[in-house]
């Protein structure tokens, strides 16, 4: 028997969005550095309380093109988006982010919005 | 509903009507005449297994199920699931250490059918960073849906073990609000599921 | 001509929910001293746009008995009581907040939950 | 819809369709021949009077107000009032700096009267403590209760002086989402009203 929860039905499962974004920065970003950014960014912004609701989540990140994915609930979607709009800066450098798309499965994502940054 | 040390027991008394006092294993130990004295000096007492063996747990129930009240703490879900089976009287915060919420569907409706509580205590919540807050906060929305759609008794507690750590029955309600659960839920939560479970001990 | 905005019509004003509550904690607090720590708190809790939509306000800080008024959205009186829940220290004193009651009123708040407090 | 430097209207224009530069006076000056070099180089201009003298407000609409879109960002109510009545094209973020929405109801039916644009910018939210963004947040989103509840033509820009500063149409949105708008509302906040608000310029 393992330690980890089955999966659970359909209707208890967390309903997501992913979102396709694109890093703009001084100096390019390191993945661990953009999920740092966008937590501590997020935290902020919506509170513990907000972000246990948004449940963002980095996916990958693409230090090569500085874009990446990040899955949220899809009820939050522009909340996380906002929180990623007033992003001016990390660790002294000017950053912004733009998103470039929303999906509701990260294949989608990739062929509509992350294409054209080489990703398949 | 569980409260962990003689100063958080003093202060709860003035707010709750009633009061369990939680003696915890480790670092207490199954000693008979310890277990009497704090029943004496508390009256309701519960034990409060922290990260226990399975064969703990079977000592336990055994040897203590008919004066004490149960309750297992644990990150394994193996323990969990075993306390579960055994019919343990609560399941407090599975999820405190984990990186889920840990219980599931399967061991949810075992909950319901076993009619083992689960306990959603603010203690953990008090130290955790912002991280880990928004995480644990998530963990236990996700347990109050379960608890909720499988019918599984459940309390909002303290878990105090220092008199700081104790809150109003109304300030722990917002705990049950925050997770979303509606007015009279969370009340509930906080008398007439607790009242139900303590009926056990005569 | 005044630069201030004129009291807006009741249907556009906002609803207020008034919140006695004590502050138990090592060493007294000074009124400055609550506002900072709630502020903090419920900008950590609720971030900055559950903040902005809770509305905090320290209306009242009596130091000598440790108990004050926060005014607050009607709608978002449990989502500040959680906050307040939240604190365990300020400055590195330890501190216990606790609500004493609601009202939609000051004046019977005072009376409701404050009197036994030397408050009228 | 509204850019306030070279760098910001380049890089806007990748984004937008149409992209208004705002000359801001102060620091800019108003020169004839300035202004027109600003028409010629950016197509759309607009010009962004920044905490104006009511005199100025009155001239400026005198002399430009058949080439130039009028725009009037103060925090003094007296100031905004005045600008309204006088017809100017917007009034942008009369919330900065104050410790209000900075318009209330007689002024939010005279600028649906007399045709004046309320515009919600980001910028004063980028450099913001929590404490002051929480604050600016509230008064923006009673501003917006304002504008939707009189009818007030709207919209939604980053301001933006640096590139830095500038947002896709689709991240200002998220703004007047959060501030309560229906995505429709949000959209109309980037495109029909500021279109509505180019038709004057012919």
């Amino acid at each position: 028997m393992s330690d980890r929860p089955k999966t659970l039905p359909p209707t208890l499962r967390d309903k997501y969005r992913y979102i396709a974004f694109q890093v703009i920065s001084e100096e390019l970003l390191k993945k661990g550095e953009v999920k740092d950014m966008v937590w501590s960014n997020v935290l902020r912004v919506l509170g513990e309380v907000g972000t246990s609701m948004a449940k963002p989540w980095l996916i990958k990140f693409d230090e090569k093109s500085q874009t990446g994915i990040i899955r949220c609930d899809r009820n939050y979607v522009e909340y996380v988006r906002f929180s990623l709009a007033l992003i001016t800066e990390y660790k002294g450098r000017k950053v912004l982010v733009r998103t470039l798309g929303v999906s509701g499965t990260i294949r989608r994502l990739k062929k509509k919005f992350l294409s054209e940054f080489g990703w398949r | 509903m569980d409260v962990r040390s003689e100063e958080a027991f003093k202060l709860a008394s003035e707010w709750f009507d009633k009061v369990v006092y939680s003696y915890e294993i480790p670092p207490g130990s199954l000693d008979k005449h310890v277990l009497r004295e704090n029943r004496e000096r508390y009256g309701k007492v519960a034990i409060a297994l922290i990260n226990p063996k399975p064969s703990m747990v079977k000592e336990v129930l055994q040897r203590f199920r008919q004066s004490y009240l149960i309750y297992v703490e644990s990150s394994d879900l193996r323990v969990v699931r075993y306390s579960i089976e055994r019919g343990v009287d609560a399941i407090i915060s599975p999820w405190a250490g984990r990186k889920d919420q840990g219980i599931d569907h399967v061991l949810a409706r075992l909950m319901a059918r076993k009619n083992v509580a689960l306990g959603f205590s603010l203690r953990p919540l008090l130290y955790a960073d912002p991280y880990t807050r928004a995480n644990l906060l998530r963990f236990m929305r996700k347990a109050w849906e379960l608890a909720e759609k499988y019918k599984i008794m459940r309390f909002i507690t303290s878990s105090a073990k220092t008199k700081w750590e104790v809150r109003e029955p109304k300030d722990l309600m917002s705990l049950g609000v925050i997770l979303g659960m509606e007015m009279p839920q969370a009340k509930a939560c906080l008398s007439a599921y607790p009242e139900l479970l303590l009926k056990r001990l005569k």
